[in-house]
């Protein structure tokens, strides 16, 4: 009882000798928000079932195999959401669908973070022409509405899935260069940073070491809700005819292809939309809620 | 206030170079030479040659556009390459749709989502606000697309209610207004809540209600005003992305706007109407743009301080 | 020892607004010796900020010069201002937005001691750490804490350790007590105290609190609007103002005591704007003794009794 | 308590109790104070960051944001009208017009988007039903009375320094002339020489309106100004309360004590502080003695055991201390 | 062309001038025609799409013109025309007192030179006029051309559109809207492109009025928006509803389908300069994987007829029994063997534009991978698809590309697979996807053109299939149908096989 007791203690105080991470509280004020946690289980089954769609389904067989006999085919125990035109099963084109969706989104929104953060840290810290300039240029992207400048990009470019990616990342660079710069600009006048001046830290390391922490939990939640929005404009480039190269089971060129046979065979559209709509669904739950728990506003 | 305006719209000029030299850039990386799409299959060397200088096509990229940008001064945007015709003419033959498209847009967005916002954060975490954010979330999830191809199914195909698309009569708009008014009011809503969230944590409403204003009176009036302004800005963001951005709705609806047309041009390797179109969208949004901020100088003193100074 | 740390002269700050050129510090000229303290007083925008962080270089000096032990640190080159950066510290005074709420107490401490490379060892740099917080009073367990979990008082304590990190000889302590509650402000102000015997520290201790600084500084140097109006040693200036504008200061210090009731000089109106000044004493618009002849320039600081100053065309 | 001074009874609460529950627990801000004032007093309520002060106000106010605050009360008169009952509607009535309050922070307490003459003329135009017109006129004279030119009617609040709008919220509290008025830190985010103009200001309008008035403060400095009452808060309860010379020459709470030690003298520069050791304890999870034990140099077992109650040293004097039980105990503070 | 159910004959010119010549005859002033292709150039010389020629049937003449039901030249602008006896001398007759639509402007036999020089600089025109060597005015009324060669194919040249009639007045007045007005039956009354294009009746037409007053195209980019316009009643006609919605018009009583067979012939070019596409076997190895079965089933909805031959189904010389490559993979993977390349070692870029040619592109990519060719499928824009077809460097390898046949057999072989020699070397002409410069088949064209007599000249055509049968340079899918929804009440059109449809007398009888 004695030892246990004494035990109890030395385990308080090494916890607290432990390093609580920012990371963990976020994790902490995440678990409480219900939304959240139905987004990121949903999105990382997505994320699963993404990472597992090429184990689980044959390529070749089961998502571009064409069996023209067995076109059109509403739902059934065979085909749970029917067949597509060339005789496909619109199932395992949908799991396997998220692979490409993901992918889109993911690296558009890199592509978009990279030159983003770069040009906006940079603006924002030294200021002065060079942030004219890059603030001008931003205006330029910004001012061109960006389903039509990832169109122009896109035709520029030829279609391609990276292609596709490159031209969503760059129709999305200017909300990045603008939340970096101001993320900067408002964390570059705290005092920590004049302190770390003090001390004698070169500018790059400041950025490096003090600036760009302190802006990331902003950037990430930009992130993850951009990745949704990429999502969804990479699927209006397909459903427009300029995104992944058939037969690739891409979301939005599934819809893009059922939409002739919108009136007697919906279920084609039906269930590309609805994967589109829950993908973006749970990745909007989960950055709202990570934007929340990194809201120090909103914790009390 | 007026130098600020005239300042502003000074302001235009890079950009509107910047945008005309971005889209001649891009232009010029596209695949196909629009000459050769142009001059058909039996056209010979001589004929392309000729057919080029016709086009403006000939020279480097900086020659084409610094003759662009001449034209441009004098307020000539060139004419399309295939039909010929003027593309200041046909911009303004599409503007019309793709306002009133935009217009009534915004009003179903904002009539469905200011109310909607304020109430979710009135009563914070109940039934009311959990419902109406859901909603939203699902609004801002779905692809536009989409949801038009949702509403032909239901309004066009089964209930005949409203024709499938098409640029007459009031009823033709409703659907393409409700496609893309519906991720709007979604985002609308969002930001309504979470700026009126942010203004009722606000000493200032601890004053109103010490002096002994009405709850009422302390969210429409005090409260309001103030989270207005967030809502304004994501306001001018989304209706500069509406008046050239609806493509998807525009093409769903056949609803010949100015997005379809960019969207049709760029197909067809039509540079003048793309670059022509895009630097008066930009123009316009500019436009957009600076009224939205006057707007917010009209509501925040603050801001019109800024201005005038 | 007497010998004479800093020497400021002829320091002016101005910056650039969208409405003119705003003057933050407007040629002021002081020297301090080692192991003493400079109280520099004034109200809100007068300038003490600006002309801390100027002193320490963390904003160029629009003109003047620095010295620093002799040498002007104005014309240090980039990379030897960094090096220069270890005798000269800050304590800033807002405790939270000091602390970069990223970082552990460990590496905000440890930071000025590896970036320096004082001690490479990173064994070596904990134990440093350790020895630090235990002078400040901060208790070891708290290494790994982050600073908001922590109270006020505890975090200016961070901030103290991580200018002591690296042995400087000069700590600017920009308000470091005046978002404290009284109980927690004693026992900072005893701590500087205690490390200035201790370790020979000089401070030019920044502050608009008069009680406090009497208590604290040997010496006193009261601004306004960018410019010195008074510096004298701390007694001499308490029982002989001289400027209205201190004997104004020092009437409106409230005093929790009811055994006297003093006459208060009450001054109207507030601190102008410090952008485009007119060519008149600063002070005369407020001014209860203000007459025509302060009107026709700026009064030189002249020095009225030994180690005072003053910058008054009426009183000197 | 004769028939006269109740009647005189501008304010009385008994067992005051607010908590906010909150995520990371319960925070009992306030833990059952009594108050009682009466017509033209001041009362003086001091404490640390944290010891419930605002919260007080807020709860007279019945202000308190619901969630996360949960007020009970079992008495809460302003002028022997129970407010504790009142609906909501009638409230409005109250607030603004028989009790004010000024807000700690005049930076955030004025609305930016209307002109500071609306906002003075909005409470006229709620309690004295003046049209629109009048009710501007009315609130140009409040801003001269307060010191600040009446054109400046129409200008907005970031258009006016610190002191100005602190003189302006002043001017919203007192423009229907209350009989009570909260004052919370009014002056503390002044600079000292507006601070003084202020604090005169207030001075001045308390003789002329015949206000009652509760001062809240951290600056013992202040107190001794204005108040001719003071209340010493710790953790959320009333440690000592007395007179003005009760407190501040005849003090007898350890606590308030340690305050007086943390100042600087201003007359003997050379003393040492005498800081009270330790912090604040956290709110959520507040000892079962004595709040103050842990801090205390005078503690004994007992301390730890049960809360003190106050109790009566002389007619106005009160002090919450178990160490009193032993009627030799005096503390060390000898008033110079 | 059958005539069972829903198929209905094409009207001649003749009946339906008879149909609606009844003075007393009310109808219906405007029609609406929803479109699926926008009408982009209103100059007859700067395109030949089918939009455009829809609307230049509208605008404007041409001397002569085919009647729809024999197929025969019949007077167009001209009244009357003579052939030298060495047949190369044409010497037309025109009409007096014509205007052109602006009212003002007289049409004379000038007009007719000038539109044919015009069209010497016209890369849309000028292979027409090619052999053109002399234009003579005779007078105000008569006109002499002069040929090179004899050209058994001369009149139906000019009876394309592309040969419409302009004038010189406007045109040298208004270089971009001189040449949109002509002599026709309609003139451009609005235009939006992208939206529609509206036409108002001639009233000075000189054979009679058309019965409707305007005519309107409207675009309706989505098959499936379009015909929903027409169950709503908000257009007349809907063209090319989407195969799979056929049933919806035939059950609706106030519509009526119209279907003929198109001579569109689907097919894969091949462009015979790249590496792998120049070996025989490979090409043949292609020509056995097509499965056009397939391809019809899923572009068309199995509405379509399987094509063998390398000239349109109607035309002169058609080799009804020309061999056949049979879908068969086995027969594609032993000609691949032959070929010499192996498996996985071939990757080939296929051009598409629209869903149905990426949906036959999509049958074949399966098949190829089957043989071990893989098959990359560009989707593209029509523009950036053309102009890489057309563009010189001719950076393309596969394309799925259709032709249309308008004219005779002569031009649709010499273009789409003869050369032409240009400063000693062998020039592909210019609708040769395929880039074939063969000089034994530039022999065998130029000898069946100048044949004069018939069945020798169809012997040689056939003669001309089998040499291309064997060398395979394009694979030939199908031809489907025209589809056609009009509302029941609809008279007086034209529904051509080409997909050219004349609508000059389109109409709705009033009850
Ligand atoms: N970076 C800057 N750019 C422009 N003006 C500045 C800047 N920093 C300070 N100022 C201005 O310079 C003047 C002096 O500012 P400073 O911060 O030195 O005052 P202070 O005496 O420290 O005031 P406080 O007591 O409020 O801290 C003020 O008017 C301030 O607005
Ligand atoms: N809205 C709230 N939600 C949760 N806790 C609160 C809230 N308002 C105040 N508290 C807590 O209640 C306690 C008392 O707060 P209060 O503001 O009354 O203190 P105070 O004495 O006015 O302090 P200060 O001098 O800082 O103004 C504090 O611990 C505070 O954190
Ligand atoms: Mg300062
Ligand atoms: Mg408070």
């Amino acid at each position: 009882m004695e030892i246990n007791q004494t035990n109890r203690n030395q385990q308080r105080a090494t916890k607290l000798y432990k390093k609580r991470s920012a990371l963990e509280d976020v994790w902490r004020q995440l678990r409480r928000n219900k939304g959240a946690i139905i987004g990121l289980i949903l999105i990382v089954v997505i994320i699963l079932v993404a990472i597992l769609s090429p184990i689980l389904l044959d390529y070749d067989k089961d998502v571009i195999g064409q069996h023209i006999k067995q076109r059109l085919k509403p739902p059934s125990a065979d085909h749970w959401f029917g067949t597509d035109e060339l005789g496909r099963d619109i199932f395992s084109r949908v799991i396997y669908g998220a692979r490409y969706s993901l992918a889109v989104g993911v690296v558009a929104v890199f592509v978009a973070l990279a030159i983003g953060i770069t040009l906006g840290a940079a603006a924002g810290y030294i200021g002065g022409k060079f942030e004219n300039v890059v603030m001008r240029i931003c205006d330029i992207f910004s001012s061109i509405p960006s389903v039509l400048m990832a169109i122009a990009v896109v035709s520029a470019l030829g279609k391609s899935t990276f292609n596709l990616m490159l031209a969503v990342g760059i129709a999305s660079t200017a909300p990045f260069i603008r939340v970096a710069r101001a993320a900067v600009l408002v964390v570059h006048d705290e005092e920590y940073v004049e302190a770390a001046r003090a001390i004698g830290m070169p500018d790059w390391k400041i950025i490096w070491v003090h600036i760009l922490p302190n802006c990331l939990s902003q950037i990430i939640v930009q992130a993850t809700l951009r990745v949704g929005s990429a999502i969804i404009a990479a699927a209006q480039l397909s459903f427009l005819g300029l995104g992944v190269p058939a037969p690739a089971p891409e979301w939005g060129s599934m819809l893009s292809a059922g939409r002739q046979y919108i009136r007697d065979y919906s279920y084609m559209t039906l269930f590309p939309g609805l994967a589109i709509m829950l993908t973006v669904l749970s990745l909007n739950m989960l950055g709202d809620g990570i934007r929340d728990a990194l809201d120090p506003k909103l914790k009390r | 206030m007026y130098r600020y305006i005239l300042k502003r719209l000074l302001m235009l000029i890079p950009v509107l170079l910047g945008v005309a030299f971005l889209i001649f850039a891009i232009m010029d990386v596209a695949a196909g030479d629009p000459v050769y799409s142009v001059a058909g299959a039996d056209a010979t060397p001589e004929q392309i040659e000729a057919l080029r200088e016709k086009m403006g096509l000939n020279g480097s990229l900086i020659e084409r556009y610094i003759r662009y940008i001449g034209n441009l001064l004098k307020g000539d945007l060139g004419t399309s390459y295939i039909s010929k015709l003027d593309v200041m003419k046909v911009y303004l033959q599409r503007l019309p749709n793709t306002l009133k498209l935009a217009t009534l847009t915004m009003i179903v967005a904002v009539g469905m989502a200011i109310p909607l916002g304020i109430t979710a954060a009135v009563h914070q975490n109940s039934i009311r606000d959990t419902t109406s954010m859901v909603l939203a979330l699902i609004g801002l999830s779905m692809p536009n697309f989409w949801l038009g191809l949702l509403l032909i199914l239901f309004f066009s195909l089964k209930l005949g209610w409203f024709p499938t698309g098409g640029s007459e009569g009031f009823r033709s708009i409703v659907l393409p207004a409700i496609t893309v008014g519906t991720s709007l009011a979604a985002l609308l809503t969002r930001t309504t809540r979470s700026s009126m969230l942010d203004v009722l944590r606000q000493d200032y409403l601890r004053t109103a209600r010490a002096k002994g204003v009405s709850e009422r009176n302390v969210i429409q009036k005090h409260a309001l005003r103030n989270a207005l302004i967030p809502i304004i800005t994501i306001f001018g963001v989304q209706f500069s992305n509406v008046l050239g951005g609806s493509v998807l709705a525009e093409t769903v609806f056949a609803w010949p706007g100015v997005g379809r047309l960019v969207v049709d041009a760029i197909d067809q390797r039509d540079i003048p109407t793309v670059t022509g179109a895009l630097v008066m969208t930009t123009m316009l949004v500019t436009i957009v743009n600076l009224l939205v901020d006057l707007v917010y100088a009209f509501v925040d003193p603050r801001i019109k301080a800024q201005y005038t100074k | 020892m007497s010998e004479t740390l800093l020497d400021v002269r002829n320091l002016k700050k101005y910056f650039k607004t969208s409405r003119g050129l705003l003057h933050a510090v407007d040629d002021i000229s002081f020297s301090l010796d080692h192991n003493k303290t400079l109280g520099l007083v004034g109200e809100s925008g007068c300038g003490k900020t600006t002309t801390g962080r100027a002193v320490l270089r963390l904003i160029e000096p629009t003109s003047g010069e620095i010295l620093f032990e002799g040498k002007d640190i104005c014309k240090l080159s980039k990379n030897d201002m960094r090096k220069q950066r270890k005798d000269m510290q800050i304590i800033f005074q807002d405790p939270f937005s000091s602390l970069d709420p990223k970082k552990t107490i460990n590496q905000i401490i440890s930071e000025p001691i590896s970036e320096n490379k004082i001690i490479r060892d990173k064994r070596k740099r904990e134990d440093r750490v350790l020895e630090l917080m235990e002078t400040v009073g901060l208790a070891e367990r708290l290494i790994n804490t982050y600073p908001h979990e922590l109270d006020g008082g505890r975090r200016q304590r961070i901030g103290i350790a991580r200018a002591l990190a690296m042995e400087p000889k000069l700590i600017v302590c920009d308000e470091p007590v005046s978002a404290l509650d009284v109980s927690i402000q004693a026992q900072i102000l005893n701590l500087l105290k205690e490390l200035q015997e201790k370790m020979g520290l000089t401070y030019i201790f920044i502050t608009h609190d008069l009680s406090v600084v009497n208590h604290f500084s040997d010496e006193i140097m009261i601004m306004y609007l960018g410019q010195i109006v008074e510096k004298a040693p701390t007694e001499e200036l308490f029982t002989n103002p001289i400027h209205p504008y201190t004997k104004a200061l020092l009437s409106a210090i409230p005093v929790p005591s009811l055994l006297e009731k003093r006459q208060r000089i009450s001054l109207k109106g507030e601190i102008t704007s410090p952008i485009n000044l007119p060519n008149e004493c600063r002070f005369a618009p407020r001014c209860y003794e203000c007459v025509d002849h302060c009107r026709i320039g700026i009064p030189p600081l002249l020095e009225v009794n030994p180690g005072h100053f003053v910058a008054c065309f009426e009183h000197v | 308590m004769t028939n006269q001074e109740a009647n005189d009874l501008i304010l009385d609460i008994k067992n005051l109790k607010v908590r906010y529950e909150t995520q990371d627990g319960i925070v009992r801000a306030v833990n059952g104070i009594d108050l009682t004032l009466r017509k033209k007093r001041t009362l003086g309520l001091v404490g640390e960051t944290g010891a419930g002060k605002t919260t007080t106000a807020l709860a007279i106010m019945r202000l308190v944001p619901d969630p996360p605050g949960i007020v009970e009360c079992d008495k809460l008169e302003i002028s022997g009208q129970d407010i504790l009952s009142l609906p909501e509607n009638k409230l409005e009535h109250v607030r603004g017009n028989d009790i004010s309050m000024i807000f700690q922070d005049p930076m955030t307490a004025l609305n930016p988007v209307f002109t500071v003459g609306d906002q003075i003329a909005e409470s006229l135009e709620i309690h004295e039903h003046l049209s629109s017109k009048d009710a501007k006129e009315r609130a140009g004279d409040m801003l001269e009375l307060v010191g600040i030119p009446r054109e400046r009617a129409n200008e907005y609040p970031h258009q006016f320094s610190g002191g100005m709008k602190q003189r302006v919220v002043i001017a919203i509290a007192l423009a229907c002339n209350p009989q009570l008025l909260l004052a919370d830190e009014p002056t503390t985010a002044l600079d000292v020489t507006i601070q003084a103009q202020v604090l005169e200001l207030m001075n001045e309008l308390k003789e002329k309106y015949d206000t009652s008035m509760i001062m809240i403060t951290h600056d013992l400095g202040c107190v001794a100004e204005v108040c001719d009452e003071v209340a010493v808060m710790y953790a959320g309860r009333i440690v000592e309360e007395g007179t003005l010379e009760d407190v501040f020459n005849r003090t007898l709470h350890p606590y308030t004590e340690g305050l007086f030690n943390s100042l600087p003298n201003i007359k003997d520069r050379k003393a040492k502080l005498k800081p009270i050791k330790g912090l604040m304890p956290d709110p959520t999870n507040l000892p079962v003695g004595c709040s103050f034990a842990p801090r205390c140099n005078y503690v004994s077992d007992a301390c730890l055991k049960a809360q003190p109650q106050l109790r009566s040293i002389s007619q106005t004097h009160r002090v919450a201390c178990t160490a009193y039980d032993n009627p030799e105990f005096h503390i060390e503070r000898r008033i110079l | 062309v059958s005539a069972e159910g829903d198929f209905v004959p094409s009207k001649t010119g003749a009946i339906i001038q008879e149909l609606v010549a009844d003075p007393n005859a009310v109808y219906q002033d405007t029609i609406t025609i929803g479109v699926a292709n926008d009408v982009t150039t209103l100059d007859p010389q700067a395109s030949n799409t089918d939009a455009n020629m829809m609307a230049f049937e509208l605008t404007h003449e041409t001397l002569v013109q085919i009647d729809p039901a024999t197929g025969e030249i019949v007077p167009g602008l001209a009244e009357s025309w003579e052939v030298s006896e060495d047949g190369l001398i044409f010497t037309f007759a025109l009409p007096s007192g014509v205007l052109f639509t602006d009212g003002v402007t007289p049409f004379t036999a000038n007009d007719v030179k000038y539109t044919y020089t015009r069209a010497k600089d016209s890369s849309f025109a000028s292979a027409k006029v090619s052999d053109v060597v002399d234009i003579n005015v005779i007078d105000d009324a008569h006109i002499a051309i002069t040929l090179s060669r004899p050209n058994q194919e001369f009149l139906l040249l000019m009876a394309h559109k592309g040969m419409s009639i302009l004038s010189e007045a406007l045109c040298t007045a208004d270089e971009t809207n001189g040449p949109t007005i002509g002599t026709g039956m309609f003139a451009v009354e609005e235009w939006a492109p992208g939206d529609f294009i509206s036409f108002v009746r001639n009233e000075n037409y000189r054979g009679g009025k058309a019965p409707t007053r305007h005519i309107v195209f409207k675009l309706f980019k989505e098959a499936s928006t379009r015909l929903i316009a027409l169950q709503a009643g908000e257009i007349d006609v809907c063209i090319d509803p989407s195969t799979i919605d056929l049933g919806y018009i035939q059950d609706d009583s106030n519509l009526q389908l119209i279907q003929t067979q198109n001579v569109v012939m689907l097919y894969v070019a091949i462009n015979t300069t790249k590496p792998g596409l120049d070996n025989v076997h490979i090409r043949k190895a292609l020509a056995y994987a097509t499965d056009k079965l397939s391809m019809i089933e899923v572009g068309f909805d199995g509405k379509g007829t399987v094509h063998n031959n390398y000239i349109n189904v109607n035309q002169f010389g058609l080799k009804k029994d020309i061999a056949v490559y049979e879908y068969n993979l086995e027969k594609a993977k032993e000609e691949f063997a032959l070929s010499g390349y192996k498996e996985g070692e071939l990757t080939f870029h296929v051009m598409t534009d629209k869903e149905y040619k990426k949906n036959a592109a999509l049958v074949l990519q399966a098949d190829l991978s089957e043989i071990g060719i893989n098959l990359v499928i560009d989707e593209m824009e029509t523009a950036a698809l053309k102009s890489t077809l057309n563009d010189p460097a001719l950076n393309y390898e596969l394309c799925i590309y259709q032709w249309t046949d308008a004219d005779g057999t002569d031009f649709t072989v010499r273009n789409m697979y003869g050369s032409s020699m240009k400063d000693g070397v062998l020039v592909k002409n210019g609708s040769n996807r395929c880039v074939l410069t063969d000089a034994t088949l530039n022999g065998m064209i130029d000898a069946a053109l100048v044949e004069i007599d018939t069945s020798k000249r169809e012997q040689l055509y056939f003669a001309i299939e089998d040499y291309l049968n064997e060398i395979v340079p394009i694979v030939p899918i199908c031809t489907s149908y025209i589809n056609i929804g009009i509302k029941k009440d609809i008279t007086g059109a034209v529904w051509r096989p080409t997909a050219k449809h004349d609508y000059r007398f389109i109409c709705i009888p009033e009850k």
